[in-house]
């Protein structure tokens, strides 16, 4: 029966992909309701194919093969559910709040089409059970995420979404140099826990696999917004609409560090890494950026690109504890995804309610937006609370992890020097988010205004997303159950 | 060295004959010095030829008194070869004096440079 | 089969134009018809000789000594035979379409159809000899091709392309003329066929002429110093930018240099040598030079040609290789960039066609008036870009295990020269694919009234191509394993 | 069978007659008798050809009553049959070519002289072929260079008068070093026959001594002849004389005056000094320089030339240099292959003259590219024709000129030290042959209006068929090489 069930891994890839294509090929719909209804239905649909696989047992399946060495092969382990629950999650709610935001946008159809075919191709990305299955995803999420950031159609979106999709390319191709290589030197491609190949292969061929590494490495970190091939990310994220620059932010580049995960921890082996040079340079570079994201965020005027720039810091953190290879750290950097990406779609989305409600951008702009939109503002505050790192938010444990992790790591520099830029980067965290906070629960003397009504579409995810924040910081055994099960396996 | 020089101060003077007239052939720039120094060098090969067939005390190649021995006369065939030779020549120069002379009527000089020149300057 | 059908089907091509050509007919659509028929025709034969090979050699002049003129079909030839007659019909359906609008039609076909034969003799050339005559004769057929339009510009090409193109062959001849003197015999046969007693000491020599044989062929395949005869080809009529200086010319460039390299002086004999590291080097920095060019390219047709100038140049990175697997690289390449950009060139030609606009700046919103033929063109673009489950990904990760393979340091940095290539690939063709579809503000839609999508003619070849582009990316297997044999990997 | 040993002797008389009759003649008469003559020519260097080629062996035939030493002789074996039969079939093809062209270019009360230096031409021309006699020899080569004059200037244009002058000026340089060569060999030999004098070589080279004068005599009777044949240095008088001189001359003399000389050059070589001899004196390396000096300068003039015939010209000089080039590598396949360059040459670049003026004709006579614009479409034969011509001097195969090219490359691969130059030259060659031939063919096939006229085939017939003789020639050398290069060889081992 299990064997016969296998093909239903497709079923929640494919079925958004199909049902995106479908909208986009199709006439305008009559009513706007119709629109609606039919991407909620299919998002809710996905996610119920989805939770299916998810919740199902051990599967399986080799869809076809592209060569005979390259199967499209597709198969569903801890690290995958984990990815795939928070992808499923967070799409579905941001597809929500998208129904009220997208009011006040052109082209519904074409976003949705494109925001359907998103969701099916990440999900694609987290079930893949080998490396080319994944490069195959993973070229696509760029692809079908490209009309998201272009969407607005000015000017300032085509030169963000060019420069999109040619960082995003020149990641896919430097990886790729490494992924040619794996595939080539290894005995297979499959994911396998703790690396494929034999310790004595890897010594044989060690500068090789450095090279590649750091290819690898660097490529897979474009995505992530990694230094020194970041500046994409604060080009392309803001000038999307609200929701879409939420999973953006939130999911998207997770889809690189989801790439590290399994090359590095499935496939090279993170054994190999440890004392290496490149295992340096990189935490050099994620030190480098969540120290840059973070001061640069402080110094940006206009909301959308301060929480782009706390993402490309944010995200390196979760790099620096993949970097650390080490079991503490792992577990950090897993926590720190999932906190991650609640936290940053929620901060997006009350930035996107808030330019909705009032059109304003810039942090200046937004003094008393708090006697205006209050819930939407508390929001705010909890997520920015939990990336900060103050208990009881879920910031907090990952952070938490990440630091302990690096002091357990018998790293001779880093080991002090990387919790103590986390930190400092808190510290700057704290700086450029709470002003709007400050700002919008006190205006100070002589500012008047009235509560504005917030649509309830937009309010339900914020807040689900902030208690999410909250509720996995209070008790993250929750998550951390599962990620125990991840890094028993991989270190 | 010198001995051979001397001993065949015939050949000498021909080859020197010809260098002469095989510069002026070459270099001069009037046509008639050409023609000249055509004849010049024509006139050298045929003096190396003589030189070359003439053998000391022996007669011209004419059979006289019916001696029909060969020691008696001189070396035959270069004496026909000059005698063809000054026919070639003879004919080859008047050639060359037609075509001088025709230049001259039309272009007025015997400088065969200056004819290049106008006639590249007619565009022809 | 009969050897005597391969002596046919480059004789019926050339017939069939001539009758075009010369004989008085009535209206336009009967010599189409006829024209249609007759390459249709010949391809089916190309296809069924393609599976009943003839074992047989069809000797047909003697010229001096050992050398003749000599037609036979093994593996390299089947492979380039069946890509040129696959493509040819289809190709020729899309020129009746294109051509309305252009002048001397018919003697534009007979060119067109003669190449046809050509281009097929080249194929299913049995000798080295053999293949240098056909590879002239294919430079004269085209020439009038390309000056078809017979502006300035035209003239110039064509002038540049005979240049450039025959000067190469002269060169070529050097290296052929070495094969018949040390060589033990002058037919194709895989792994070469120099002597190594004759060849003695003069390896040094041979190396060094392999490499200037290189150039003289890469100068159809438009290596380096040698390529700038193609973007400027580009003025011709779009079916021959997109069938002859897409496939069959500079493939043909491409299909000289590999038989040169795997079956005249043979891989054991090069390998490690410098002409190899050599041509290496050349073939790595055409495909970077050519990327960038094209990234710097506004006319459309330049930039694809420059496109294809690096991509020709990844069939050429497998040929130097020198390994079995460098071949199944090449030939893969070799089969899917012909299909890649013959669809992209012909998408290109359909909007010159329908709109008349030549620059990339000028497409802007484009797609929402013709979306098939951008549709198309995406595909056509994400394929040569080597995006995976689209058939460029395959040649592509090929050619780069090739290299791999074959251990050699300088094809590992010949992998990054792909990958490099692979970005500005993305560059040059995504740009165009997002103008296209996002126009900005300034954009008015009111300016591309009466724009469509052309009729079925040009429409049908393209999906045709596109069909097959998405195939051979999901599903290549039986294909490369095909190649695999003819390699003997 | 004797009657055929018979033949070479006959046709040098008939032709010699016949410019004697021809000087009495009228135009017309001149005109008939040149033609049949010349076909007898062809029709008995054939039977002779034929005989020669199957006994396989070679012929002497003695002049009058003297034996060996003293007497004069005519020698003959395959290849100076075939020689003579390719040069009357070229001739003529010129001759019917360029035969409007004569009535229109020269005074009617002239046209009888033209035959007389016809024939006259033709005369030494087989005599140069055919003769074993060193001083005969120099004799036929000043006739030669006084017909080829006549035919320079007959037109009366300023230019051919001034090119006859130098070339006139130049061959007699030639001829005298040539000559002086004959005396000093003769002084060292006391022979004026060749196969005479090579015995005696042969002894000299044995007993080691007077080697410097061999040496110098061997340079000046090559330099001799390279001038007169306009090798590369000594080519200033060849772009006008063949320019501007009327069609038939100039394919005549671009394809027959200057290969005699080569082909005296060749017998010099074989017979009189004996070619291993030959080939390790230095001077076949200065010929070898200066061949392929000749074969890049040549055409690197061509390129920058504006005239159509001018162009056509520097391009022998070119040629001329493939030749000695050929020379110059000093093997058995580098002769054979010149030889068959010789022929090849000839044929083509015939063509060539013939072909342009065909276009120039259709272009109000004009010879600069600009005019020529298009002339293709105004005379048809004459375009296809010339681009025949070009494409087999850029070396197309299934032309001829690209079996000779093949030749010459697999010459040069036996000869280690001019390997590589000489491919390389060879190819470099070939790529400005392209450069300058093809623009030209793609010039003349642009079309533009003009308002000159267009000529039909059918007005023209003896213009067409002559092209077409042209064509199938070339094709014939192209395509069944094989035959004629069995027989070059074979002539060349009974040569000597």
């Amino acid at each position: 029966m299990e064997e016969k069930m296998n093909f239903i891994l497709l079923v929640p890839i494919l079925f958004p992909v199909i049902a995106g294509v479908f909208l986009l090929w199709k006439r305008e719909f009559q009513k706007r309701r119709s629109l609606l209804i039919f991407v909620g239905a299919v998002l809710l649909l996905t996610g119920a194919f989805a939770a299916v696989g998810i919740l199902g047992g051990e599967r399986r399946f080799t869809a076809f093969y592209l060569t005979e060495e390259l199967p499209v092969f597709f198969k569903l382990d801890e690290l995958g559910r984990l990815f795939a629950s928070l992808v499923t999650v967070v799409w579905i709610l941001a597809g929500f709040f998208s129904f009220a935001y997208m009011k006040k946008e052109k082209r519904e159809k074409r976003y949705f089409g494109f925001y359907l075919i998103t969701f099916g191709v990440l999900l694609g990305l987290d079930f893949a059970g080998n490396l080319i299955t994944m490069y195959l995803f993973y070229e696509f999420m760029t692809l079908a995420s490209l009309p998201l950031v272009l969407h607005s159609q000015t000017g300032e979106a085509r030169m963000a979404g060019l420069k999109y999709l040619f960082y995003s390319f020149c990641g896919a191709y430097l990886a790729l140099f490494g992924v040619y290589f794996l595939v080539r030197m290894g005995n297979t491609i499959e994911f396998t826990p703790g690396g494929v190949f034999e310790s004595s292969f890897l010594l044989e061929h060690q500068t090789l696999f450095l090279v590649i590494t750091m290819l690898l490495v660097l490529g897979f970190g474009v995505k992530a917004g990694m230094f020194p091939l970041h500046a994409w990310l604060t080009a392309a994220h803001p000038v999307a609409p609200g929701p879409a620059s939420g999973v953006l932010s939130g999911i998207i580049v997770k889809g690189g560090v989801l790439a590290l995960i399994r090359v590095l921890y499935y496939l090279i082996g993170p054994d190999f890494l440890i004392g290496t040079k490149v295992q340096k340079a990189w935490i050099v570079l994620t030190l480098i950026t969540i120290f840059m994201g973070s001061m640069l965020a402080f110094r940006e005027p206009v909301l959308k690109k301060r929480l782009a720039y706390s993402t490309v810091s944010q995200v390196s953190y979760i790099l620096f504890g993949l970097a650390v290879c080490e079991r503490t750290a792992f577990e950090g950097a897993l926590l720190h995804v999932i906190a991650h990406a609640f936290i940053k779609v929620c901060l997006f989305l009350c930035a996107g309610a808030m330019i909705y409600q009032t059109g304003c951008k810039r942090v200046e702009e937004l003094r008393g937006i708090g006697k205006r939109m209050p819930v939407t503002l508390w929001c705010y505050t909890i997520a920015s609370l939990g990336l900060i790192g103050i208990p009881p938010t879920s910031g907090f444990v990952s952070k938490w992890y990440l630091g302990t992790g690096a002091l357990d790591g018998k790293m001779p520099v880093f080991s002090w020097l990387g919790p103590l830029v986390l930190i400092v980067s808190a510290l700057l965290t704290a700086g450029y988010l709470l002003p709007v906070t400050m700002r919008g629960f006190f205006p100070g003397e002589g500012f008047a205004c009235r509560r504005e009504k917030e649509a309830r579409l937009m309010t339900a995810p914020l807040i689900i997303f902030a208690a999410l924040t909250l509720f996995i910081g209070i008790f993250p055994e929750t998550a951390l159950t599962v990620i125990r099960a991840i890094s028993g396996v991989c270190i | 060295m010198g001995n051979h020089v001397l001993a065949n101060y015939g050949e000498v003077v021909a080859m020197l004959l010809f260098g002469i007239g095989f510069t002026n052939l070459l270099l001069q720039k009037n046509m008639i010095k050409k023609i000249i120094g055509l004849n010049i060098m024509d006139t050298a090969v045929y003096l190396f030829l003589a030189e070359k067939g003439y053998i000391e005390g022996h007669l011209a190649p004419i059979i006289v008194n019916g001696d029909l021995s060969p020691d008696t006369y001189i070396n035959p065939i270069p004496s026909g070869l000059v005698l063809t030779g000054i026919v070639v020549s003879v004919s080859v120069t008047a050639l060359m004096l037609s075509l001088t002379i025709r230049l001259y009527r039309r272009y007025h000089t015997l400088d065969l440079d200056e004819i290049t020149i106008r006639l590249k300057k007619e565009g022809r | 089969m009969n050897a005597v059908y391969l002596l046919l089907v480059v004789l019926i091509p050339p017939l069939a134009g001539a009758v075009v050509a010369f004989a008085p007919w009535r209206r336009r659509a009967h010599w189409m018809c006829f024209l249609e028929l007759a390459v249709i025709l010949n391809s089916v034969l190309v296809w069924l000789l393609l599976f009943n090979r003839p074992a047989d050699t069809l000797t047909l002049i003697h010229f001096t000594g050992e050398l003749s003129i000599a037609f036979r079909l093994d593996g390299l030839g089947t492979v380039f035979a069946g890509l040129v007659s696959f493509l040819w019909p289809f190709a020729t359906l899309y020129a009746f379409e294109y051509m309305t609008k252009e002048k001397h039609e018919r003697v534009f076909f007979f060119f067109y159809t003669l190449t046809y034969g050509v281009t097929l003799a080249i194929a299913l050339s049995d000798n080295i000899l053999t293949m240098y005559c056909f590879y002239e004769m294919l430079t004269l057929a085209t020439v009038p091709l390309v000056m078809h339009t017979l502006s300035r510009e035209a003239i110039l090409a064509s002038r540049k392309y005979l240049y450039y193109s025959i000067g190469g062959a002269a060169f070529a001849f050097i290296g052929m003329i070495f094969v018949i003197t040390y060589g033990d015999t002058t037919e194709f046969l895989l792994g070469g066929v120099l002597n190594m007693s004759k060849v003695g000491e003069n390896r040094d020599i041979l190396q060094f002429i392999y490499f200037l044989t290189f150039l003289g062929f890469g100068v159809k395949a438009a290596v380096c110093p040698f390529n700038s005869w193609l973007p400027k080809a580009g003025v011709a009529p779009t079916p021959v930018t997109a069938l002859l200086h897409a496939v069959a010319v500079v493939k043909s460039g491409a299909f000289a240099i590999l038989r040169v390299t795997y079956y005249s002086f043979g891989t054991d004999f090069l390998r490690g040598s410098f002409a190899q590291n050599a041509v290496m080097a050349i073939v790595m920095f055409t495909i970077v030079y050519g990327c960038s060019m094209a990234v710097k390219e506004t006319h459309l047709k330049r930039r694809l040609a420059y496109s294809t100038i690096s991509n020709l140049s990844y069939i050429l990175f497998g040929a130097a290789l020198m390994t079995p697997f460098g071949l199944v690289g090449a030939l893969s390449h070799m089969v899917f960039h012909a299909l890649m950009k013959i669809t992209s060139f012909f998408c290109a030609g359909a909007i010159i066609h329908q709109t008349e606009r030549i620059y990339v700046h000028q497409l802007d919103g484009l797609a929402k008036k013709m979306p098939k033929i951008f549709g198309i063109f995406t595909v056509s673009a994400l394929a040569l870009m080597g995006v995976p489950g689209l058939c460029g990904f395959i040649s592509k990760f090929y050619l780069a295990s090739a290299a791999i393979e074959s251990g050699n340091v300088l094809s590992y940095f010949g992998i990054g020269c792909l990958l490099i290539s692979a970005l500005l690939t993305a560059i040059y063709m995504l740009s165009i694919v997002v103008r296209a579809y996002f126009p900005t503000g300034e954009f008015r839609e009111e300016t591309l009234e009466g724009i469509s999508d052309p009729n079925w003619m040009m429409l049908l070849p393209l999906i045709v191509f596109v069909i097959f582009i998405v195939g051979f990316g999901l599903f290549c297997a039986p294909l490369i394993s095909f190649f695999g044999d003819i390699a003997g990997v | 069978m004797n009657a055929i040993l018979n033949f070479p002797c006959f046709s040098i008389l008939l032709a010699m007659f016949a410019a004697i009759i021809s000087s009495v003649l009228k135009g017309k008469g001149a005109r008939i008798l040149n033609t049949c003559v010349v076909s007898i020519v062809a029709l008995m260097s054939l039977a002779a050809l034929i005989f020669t080629v199957r006994t396989g062996e070679c012929y002497v035939y003695v002049m009058g009553h003297f034996p060996a030493p003293l007497g004069n002789e005519l020698r003959f074996g395959a290849l100076e049959a075939g020689t003579a039969l390719f040069f009357a079939v070229i001739m003529l093809l010129s001759l019917n070519g360029g035969r409007r062209k004569i009535k229109l270019e020269i005074a009617e009360n002239k046209e009888h002289l033209y035959y007389v230096m016809v024939n006259l031409l033709l005369s030494s021309l087989l005599a140069l072929v055919y003769t074993n006699d060193l001083f005969t020899a120099y004799v036929f080569v000043e006739i030669n260079t006084i017909s080829a004059c006549g035919l320079i200037m007959i037109t009366e244009h300023g230019r051919c008068i001034e090119a006859a002058m130098r070339y006139m000026i130049m061959s007699l340089l030639g001829s005298g070093l040539f000559l002086i060569g004959i005396c000093i060999l003769y002084d060292l030999t006391g022979h004026l026959l060749m196969s005479d004098i090579h015995a005696s070589v042969e002894a000299i080279v044995a007993a080691g001594t007077y080697s410097v004068p061999l040496l110098v005599t061997i340079a000046l009777m090559v330099v001799g002849l390279a001038i007169k044949s306009a090798l590369f240095p000594f080519h200033s008088w060849l772009p006008d004389a063949y320019g501007y001189s009327t069609v038939s001359s100039a394919a005549m003399l671009s394809s027959l005056v200057s290969k005699g000389y080569i082909f005296l050059l060749i017998k010099l070589i074989y017979r009189v000094i004996g070619f291993p001899i030959f080939t390790e004196s230095r001077v076949i390396d200065v010929l070898f320089i200066f061949g392929i000096v000749g074969m890049i300068m040549g055409s690197l003039s061509a390129i920058k030339e504006n005239d159509i015939r001018r162009m056509i010209s520097y391009s022998s000089v070119a040629q001329i240099g493939y030749i000695y080039m050929g020379f110059g590598l000093g093997t058995l396949a580098g002769m054979a292959a010149s030889i068959f360059h010789i022929l090849s040459h000839a044929a083509t670049k015939s063509l060539l003259f013939v072909s342009a003026v065909g276009l120039t004709d259709v272009s109000g006579n004009h010879k600069d590219f600009e005019r020529l614009t298009g002339a293709a479409y105004r005379n048809k034969a004459a375009g296809v024709a010339f681009t025949v011509g070009a494409l087999s001097m850029v070396g197309i195969p299934a032309f001829s000129g690209f079996v000779s090219k093949l030749l010459f490359a697999q010459a040069a691969l036996d000869q280690h030290g001019k390997m590589l130059p000489a491919l390389i030259v060879l190819a470099v060659s070939s790529v400005l042959n392209v450069i300058y031939f093809m623009k030209t063919v793609i010039r003349i096939y642009t079309p533009v209006q003009t308002g000159y006229p267009s000529i039909k085939m059918r007005e023209n017939k003896l213009f067409v068929m002559t092209l077409l003789c042209f064509i199938a020639l070339n094709l014939l050398l192209g395509m069944c090489s094989e035959p004629i290069t069995e027989w070059i060889v074979q002539g060349l081992h009974v040569f000597a």
